[in-house]
């Protein structure tokens, strides 16, 4: 292609009428395609299990498509946080930069090193996509739906992958996985970079485990059910969310979420000043771009999780008709929770921008000198709350919570030991200089 | 051992030498230009005076002389009490200092000589930062006075030292000053040019930049070398030297202070001598006989090879296994070479390799002498073999043997840095049907070697030489052998079946359990900076 | 330097809200999200590079900027380098590589049979252009330097000459052509007189 | 009694060179008489009679030869005829005039100091001298004053005399035994001092021509008639030479203690200036030594001297002691040269610097680089483009040169260091009035034109070097040269 061939293609793309008229068309002839289509699919709508296999390949497709839109996002937010444009160069607004990024990804050169241990250097990129996504399969994205076509008295779909009756459990034992990866990379890429990347992902993962399974389990004592979808319709009928009820719980489990995401600033094991790229450092093309869905995978998951557990899920106050099963309220539902799964990523965007990155022993003394010692006292104090019968009740629980804080503030004050913990008080060394 | 106090520190020295001397050993940095401990003492560069105390012949007492004292020429008596850091001693030096540069050129940037240059450090020492002369300077182009060396004479700060050097060491004085006050210069005669076998130490010699190297002109500068304590393999006096070397290979060879061998000098030889190492011609892989013509082959193959034609009785010959060790080979590989070749023929018969010699051995007035023998280890090699015993042979009594076709199987050494193979050796030793060249380049015998290994350079190997009066002296590695191939002790010790690395010491140390001479060796101490 | 010049500076003892750290994190957000909707200054910080550029704007100071290098010219035309090897040993990336000879020219000794400098090497930081006594060496504004193999970022000597010969005009060479190896350096007027008024 | 000329007695006497005439005049009569004595007894006579060297430093002679080791084999003794002070000529009038004076000087001095080998080193440029010493050695041995067994005594002396190439460094005593050697006549470093390891590596000593002339005239006229004349600390009769405008220029005998003034103005010396000049300065020692100032007032008249004030010098008394009062370094050679009112000291000060800058051996850095610059200094300001600052630099130059002892081999950085300081501090404002008078900017555009680089210095924008050492002030204005 000629050069101005390219230019001119270039500012057409640059136009915003372009780019969301092309979006727009998209979309129609999507709907359009699907509307043609309705007649096949109707039945599969009927049942739970085609149904949830649609729901599994419309929220992997939309999942995976976000993972690109965040990463604009991303690089936009990064951008207006630093007075910078961010990505404007693809198309309008630099909306197309995700495709070129994939284009990208797809088309460099797939660099697999000699000194590499290859079986696990080709698997752990895969495990570690894999490993974010398996936590998809517990999110109840929309409650429950009833189709029109569907007999009245049918019992309604549920649009989770899986409701699983042991869904914590689920997201206790699938969350650890994703430690796997980044170690097999770290492992397998027999770079010593790589390795301390690897090494410090695997104390960072299983150190923010506790603080993570800690918070959960208070959300669990005041739910008393291991089902999220029950979780969330708790919520939406006392319409008390649980971030009223255990503030704390929740601060735990987003300190935990960043850290097991490796988001700033606990991005340790890929810290680049450092470890140049930590456990991807061997990586190129496709296999880094896993890494990166599967960085961004796990943001969305656990970003949905937290909305689930202590944001009320589906529901918003003031929404008529959410009780409803019918197909619209579950529009409005996914809608809703979709929402604030956005306003979760967005704030993990921010504090990655925000925040410096932990030293290790920081990250380290975070964990289990201040989180896992909180989770402790909450879980103990909620324990005593569920035993009291008060566990729904907002003002123990806030009181607890109040409690504890103000607990750890006298104990922060106590403690003579500045934050960011400089060694000044080594033995003096003579440094004259021996004759 | 006198005792004499120089800045209120006592100071021991040998008796007999200047002040000067005794404050340079004692590390003292005193500048100075003229005074050299080999040459004669002229005191005329002014720089090294100082205060000394002395008798006041009005009042009896022992005072500071209200005057200077060139330290060069005030022998150091015990008790005598001197100092150079009075005011008017670094007056002097600042003074000097400043004459010294009004008509320098300051071309340091072109200089080779910048980096090691008195004149630069002197100046940064207690030299002004500007010149006050502001009418032009001399300017004087530069001469061509000998085949290698050029003279600076805007440079020159008129030491004398390379005029006394031709005048005392070499006795053939084709250097003099001309000319009076500032015209003063160093020249030759016409058609006299400075040419003698030690003229490249007046370049050496040179406290600044006026005489320089042709064959160092303009290569490197000297802050990017590197230097390797070595012993020179050009004849067999054993002469130390310092390799100057970097990345891109030897650059320069310079003396190495020696008090027992060359003292501050080296012959042209010795400097120049190294050009063989960058050679292009030399060998680069060991080569196995397929048929009529030398085949690539690889080192790991090479001692299992070699072990097996070398082990192989003769039914016919009672010892038909040879080998010649060069007597460029330092004694740790002539060690592992003989061992090797008694290890698997015990009857080897073990040859000292062809001794070069060219002429006569010349000496100069001062006692300087250069060995017409032409190779660094002779002797050292000697005194391997009469140690193993068993059957030996001298070359000619080998080549006559192998003439007859006595030997099966021989590993010869080369090494030398010029062709060695002349005609009734290569016909002698085509005789040896298994015949094995470690050499440095190709030769006669390629023709007729079964294998063909390539030796590395001196430069590239460390070891030890025993010099033509029984010197001991190790020298260090300077360079990485060529790509592709072995160092030769290296080699050798793999062919012992020895695991690891070759580490000259190491071997050498196993030798001094059997050979009380080895467990010596004469380092020379290193001079300071300036101590000459 | 002597010991009591040297102020010991004691870390400050953090209030009990700081040792939370959630204070901090809550203003580092605050400040990130007034940035983020700061609409004004990033129109006044960013320039798009390509249609914008510095040095249009007049806000790229050519006299100092840190370019590709160029080897200037004497006035005679020949190249001003004598192959001193300053900047050489100056370049802390090692990207200068210098092949010296004798100079065909009668004034001259020394001048660089070969210079190269390795442009995806260097950082740019300056340092030859200050160890040069001839001010041979300079760097100039030219910053759009692409090219798409590595070997041609190799600048040779005729390369760096032709930067000369196009960028002439936009640096003017601080002093003018001396030949005599950077002597006229600006020296400090204390050091001028060494021999004069001593302290005893 | 009235002062007897004997040095120059036979001046003007026709056919004076000849054994004839210097016979008729008790000639050899002191070397007879010397040789009665016994060497050690003739050393303790020309100590007593204390004759203070003739050459310039004024060593006692007889001082000097108790020098030489007791145990010596081979003693060389040298005549240091190489006169190459400038405006000196008295040994080559005393050669001319009487040169049998000098030969018995020589077998004196040699029978004291048990030498047996004599060298006469001889100016080159002394072509016709050299033909009357010769001429007159070739008689003295004919007449058996040299040679073999002398006058019966048993003592053989062999006398040579050589000539030099024309150096004014070989007039130091070991640069000329260098070049007597055969080599480049540098001077020799010291300890060992020539008496020790002098000629050939053997005990030399060496005597100025005019110091030995005074030998036969205390032998035969004894010590007494010696010390009756001169001043306290310097006996006997000196040749003095006056050049320059004066009436009458020339060679002239007086007793030591003769003042400046009155060998300028004295009937029987000078004669006074031509044309009614006034003096402006004179060298009275030969140029090494030296300048003082005849330009100002007269001495006052209560006759205190003191240099420090604004009086002329000529009542410097020119012997071995009072010439230091006056800032100068030594008597020298007694020979005056006398720089008048009108002449431009620029061209003095150039003239000085580039004898010496000629005449540097080119051994010791200060010397070699140190006369060189002032050189060129020298002929920047006559060029009319100095600064005040050269002064500074050349005064200070002068310093580091010489002024302190030992940073030298030889004497001649002293030489060359003296007169051009003194020069210029004694005479420092009509330097300044002569570069004040230049054409503005002056030295800045030669300086520039000649040395670019150089113009760069701080030194010449205007920031005068600290005056090292004092000036001699003066607090009446001098009329500003024409």
């Amino acid at each position: 292609m000629t050069d101005p061939t390219i230019k001119r293609i270039e500012t057409l793309l640059r136009k915003p009428g372009v780019i969301f008229g092309a979006g727009a068309a998209i979309l129609l002839l999507v709907t359009a395609l699907l509307a043609l289509a309705f007649p096949l699919y109707k039945p599969l709508l009927s049942a739970q299990f085609p149904f949830s296999m649609i729901v599994l390949a419309v929220m992997l497709a939309l999942i995976l498509s976000a993972t690109a839109v965040c990463i604009l996002a991303e690089r936009k937010i990064a951008g207006f946080t630093q007075d910078r444009y961010g990505p404007n160069r693809v198309g309008f607004w630099g909306l197309l930069q995700p495709l070129a990024d994939g284009l990208k990804f797809l088309l460099k050169e797939d660099i697999i090193p000699r000194h590499v241990d290859k079986p696990l250097f080709l698997l752990a990129p895969a495990l570690a996509l894999a490993a974010s996504l398996l936590g998809f399969a517990i999110i109840p994205w929309a409650g429950q739906v009833r189709w029109p076509w569907m007999p009245p008295d049918a019992p309604p779909l549920s649009t989770q992958v899986a409701n699983l009756n042991v869904g914590f459990l689920y997201l206790l034992a699938v969350g650890s996985l994703s430690v796997y990866g980044v170690v097999l990379a770290g492992y397998a890429s027999n770079n010593k970079y790589a390795f301390y990347g690897g090494m410090r992902a695997a104390a960072q993962i299983i150190s923010y485990e506790l603080p993570l399974g800690l918070g959960l389990l208070v959300v669990l004592l005041v739910s008393g059910t291991l089902q999220l979808d029950q979780i969330v319709q708790q919520q939406a009928a006392t319409g008390v969310w649980n971030i009223f009820l255990h503030p704390v719980a929740f601060f735990l489990v987003l300190v935990s979420a960043l850290a097991e995401a490796n988001r700033a600033p606990f991005d340790l094991p890929e810290a680049e000043q450092e470890l140049v790229g930590g456990y991807h450092t061997e990586y190129s093309a496709m296999k880094f771009a896993m890494f990166f869905l599967g960085e961004y995978v796990h943001m969305i998951t656990s970003s949905a999780l937290m909305v689930a557990l202590f944001f009320g899920g589906w529901h918003v106050w003031g929404l008529p008709g959410l009780e409803n099963v019918t197909w619209w309220a579950m529009l409005v539902k996914l809608v809703a929770y979709l929402t604030k799964v956005a306003l979760f990523i967005a704030l993990f965007m921010l504090v990655r921008w925000t925040l410096p990155r932990f030293r290790f022993d920081q990250l380290m003394r975070v964990a289990w000198q201040s989180l896992v010692p909180i989770g402790v006292a909450l879980l103990a104090a909620t324990a005593v709350l569920t035993y009291l019968g008060w566990q729904h009740n907002v003002w123990a629980s806030l009181a607890a919570n109040l409690l504890l804080l103000v607990v750890l503030l006298r104990s922060a004050a106590r403690s003579k030991r500045p934050v960011t913990a400089r060694q000044d008080d080594l033995p003096e060394v003579d440094v004259r200089p021996t004759a | 051992m006198p005792k004499i106090i120089i800045d209120g520190q006592t100071v021991e020295c040998r008796s007999g030498i200047p002040v000067l001397q005794a404050a340079l050993e004692a590390g003292l940095a005193v500048p100075h230009y003229c005074y050299h401990p080999g040459l004669s003492v002229v005191a005329s560069c002014r720089l090294c005076l100082m205060e000394m105390k002395m008798r006041d012949p009005k009042t009896g007492q022992m005072d500071w002389a209200p005057k200077l004292f060139p330290s060069c020429q005030t022998p150091v008596r015990d008790g005598l009490e001197v100092r150079f850091c009075s005011d008017p001693v670094r007056d002097n030096q600042q003074h000097v200092m400043e004459y010294y540069l009004l008509n320098h050129p300051l071309d340091c940037p072109v200089c080779d000589k910048a980096g090691e240059c008195y004149l630069q450090d002197y100046t940064e020492a207690s030299g002004p930062a500007t010149s006050r002369m502001v009418e032009d300077k001399t300017k004087n182009p530069k001469k061509d006075i000998g085949p290698h060396t050029l003279l600076y004479q805007d440079r020159c700060v008129l030491c004398s030292r390379c005029v006394r050097f031709c005048d005392e060491i070499t006795g053939s004085g084709e250097l003099a000053v001309v000319g009076r006050g500032s015209r003063c210069e160093i020249d030759v005669l016409p058609g006299q040019p400075l040419q003698n076998p030690l003229q490249g130490n007046v370049v050496d010699l040179c406290p600044v930049g006026a005489l320089l190297d042709k064959d160092f002109l303009f290569k490197q500068r000297v802050w990017l070398l590197r230097s390797a304590r070595s012993v020179s393999p050009a004849d067999s006096r054993g002469q130390t030297i310092w390799i100057d070397y970097n990345e891109a290979g030897i650059h320069r060879i310079r003396p190495r202070y020696n008090e027992k061998v060359n003292e501050w000098w080296i012959t042209d030889e010795a400097r120049f001598g190294w050009k063989h190492v960058h050679r292009r011609d030399r060998l680069r892989q060991p080569r196995i006989r397929q048929g009529t013509a030398l085949q690539p082959a690889r080192w790991e193959e090479l001692p299992a090879l070699l072990r097996t034609w070398f082990s192989q009785p003769s039914p016919t010959v009672p010892n038909p296994i040879a080998a010649i060790l060069s007597p460029m080979l330092t004694c740790e590989e002539a060690w592992l070479l003989a061992k090797f070749a008694r290890s698997l023929a015990p009857q080897a018969t073990l040859v000292l390799g062809h001794v070069p010699t060219v002429g006569q051995d010349q000496t100069y007035p001062k006692g300087f002498t250069i060995k017409a023998e032409k190779c660094p280890n002779r002797r050292g090699v000697e005194t391997i073999l009469q140690h193993l015993g068993g059957p030996t042979a001298s070359f000619q009594e080998f080549l006559g043997q192998a003439v007859e076709g006595r030997f099966r199987a021989a590993y010869v050494t080369g090494g030398y840095p010029n062709a060695w193979v002349m005609d009734p050796i290569a016909t002698a030793l085509a005789k040896i049907p298994f015949l094995v060249v470690h050499d440095l380049f190709p030769s006669a015998l390629d023709a007729v070697a079964a294998v063909q290994i390539p030796g590395s350079a001196w430069a590239e190997r460390e070891g030890t030489f025993m010099n033509c009066d029984g010197l001991l002296q190790p020298f260090e590695r300077a360079l990485p052998p060529l790509e592709g191939v072995k160092a030769d002790g290296q080699f050798f010790s793999e062919l012992l079946g020895q695991p690891g690395l070759f580490r000259a010491r190491t071997v050498r140390e196993t030798m001094a359990a059997e050979l009380p001479q080895f467990s010596e060796v004469f380092i020379p101490r290193d001079l300071p900076k300036h101590a000459h | 330097m002597r010991d009591d010049d040297i102020i010991v500076l004691k870390e400050p003892e953090l209030t009990a809200a700081e040792r939370l750290y959630l204070p901090q994190i809550l203003d580092g957000l605050k400040t990130t999200l007034r940035h983020m909707f700061d609409l004004q200054r990033r129109r006044a910080v960013v320039h798009q590079y390509p249609e914008q550029k510095r040095e249009d704007t007049g806000e790229l100071r050519t006299a100092n900027y840190h370019g590709v290098h160029r080897l200037n010219k004497d006035p005679d035309g020949r190249v001003a380098c004598v192959a001193c090897f300053m900047c050489s040993t100056a370049c802390p990336a090692h990207c200068i590589h210098i092949e010296a000879g004798e100079s065909p020219w009668p004034d001259r000794e020394k001048y660089p049979v070969k210079f190269d400098i390795d442009e995806l090497r260097c950082i740019y930081c300056g340092m030859c252009e200050e160890a040069c006594p001839v001010d041979a060496i300079e760097l100039t504004p030219l910053y759009e330097l692409v090219s798409c193999t590595r070997e041609e970022l190799i600048l040779d000597k005729e390369k760096l000459l032709q930067v000369y010969e196009e960028t002439k005009a936009v640096k003017p060479r601080k002093n003018p052509p001396v030949t005599d190896y950077g002597l006229t350096g600006r020296q400090s007027l204390d050091v001028a007189q060494p021999n004069v008024e001593r302290k005893v | 009694m009235p002062f007897e000329r004997v040095l120059m007695r036979h001046v003007g006497v026709p056919n004076s060179t000849s054994l004839a005439v210097y016979k008729a005049d008790d000639g050899y009569a002191g070397a007879a008489r010397a040789l009665k004595m016994t060497p050690d007894d003739l050393v303790e006579f020309v100590k007593k009679a204390n004759l203070r060297g003739r050459g310039g430093a004024g060593f006692p002679a007889g001082v000097k030869w108790t020098f030489l080791p007791k145990d010596r084999t081979v003693t060389y003794l040298c005549v240091n005829a190489d006169e190459s002070e400038p405006p000196t000529f008295c040994n080559r009038v005393l050669i001319d005039s009487d040169p049998h004076m000098l030969l018995e000087g020589v077998l004196i001095a040699a029978y004291a100091t048990r030498t047996t080998v004599a060298y006469i080193y001889m100016r080159g440029e002394f072509c016709a001298q050299f033909h009357i010493l010769q001429r007159a050695l070739d008689e003295a041995y004919a007449a058996g004053y040299f040679g073999r067994n002398i006058l019966g005594s048993g003592y053989s002396l062999e006398c040579y005399i050589h000539r030099g190439a024309g150096a004014y460094v070989c007039g130091e005593e070991t640069g000329l035994i260098e070049s007597l050697e055969g080599k480049r006549g540098w001077p020799r470093i010291k300890p060992p001092f020539p008496a020790i390891e002098g000629l050939f590596r053997k005990p030399t000593v060496v005597n100025n021509v005019e110091t030995l002339a005074c030998l036969p005239h205390i032998l035969t006229r004894g010590v007494d008639w010696w010390l009756s004349i001169g001043t306290a600390n310097s006996k006997g009769p000196k040749m003095y030479c006056i050049s320059g405008p004066v009436n009458r220029p020339g060679c002239y005998e007086a007793p030591l203690g003769l003042s400046c003034r009155e060998l300028i103005y004295g009937a029987d010396f000078g004669g006074g200036m031509c044309d009614g000049k006034k003096v402006k300065a004179v060298f009275p020692g030969g140029l090494s030594m030296g300048a003082l100032r005849g330009d100002m007032f007269p001495k006052p008249p209560d006759g205190k001297v003191d240099p420090r004030q604004d009086h002329d010098e000529l009542d410097c008394i020119l012997d071995f002691d009072d010439v230091r009062k006056y800032d100068l370094l030594g008597l020298g050679t007694a020979a005056a040269v006398v720089i008048p009112e009108d002449a431009d000291l620029r061209d003095t000060l150039l003239n000085v610097t580039r004898f010496y800058s000629q005449e540097s051996c080119g051994q010791c850095t200060q010397c070699r680089e140190g006369t060189a610059w002032m050189q060129k200094i020298a002929e920047r300001i006559r060029a009319g483009a100095g600064r005040p600052v050269d002064l500074d630099i050349i005064v200070e130059a002068t310093r580091n040169m010489g002024m302190m002892p030992g940073l030298s081999i030889c004497g001649l950085p002293d030489g060359a260091a003296w007169p051009i300081r003194t020069l210029i501090q004694k005479f420092r404002r009509e330097f300044e009035q002569r570069i004040a008078a230049q054409a503005p900017g002056a030295a800045e555009s030669l300086i520039r034109r000649t040395n670019a680089a150089a113009y760069e210095l701080p030194v010449l924008h205007g920031r005068a070097v600290q005056p090292v050492g004092g000036t001699y002030a003066t607090p009446v204005d001098v009329a500003p040269p024409p």
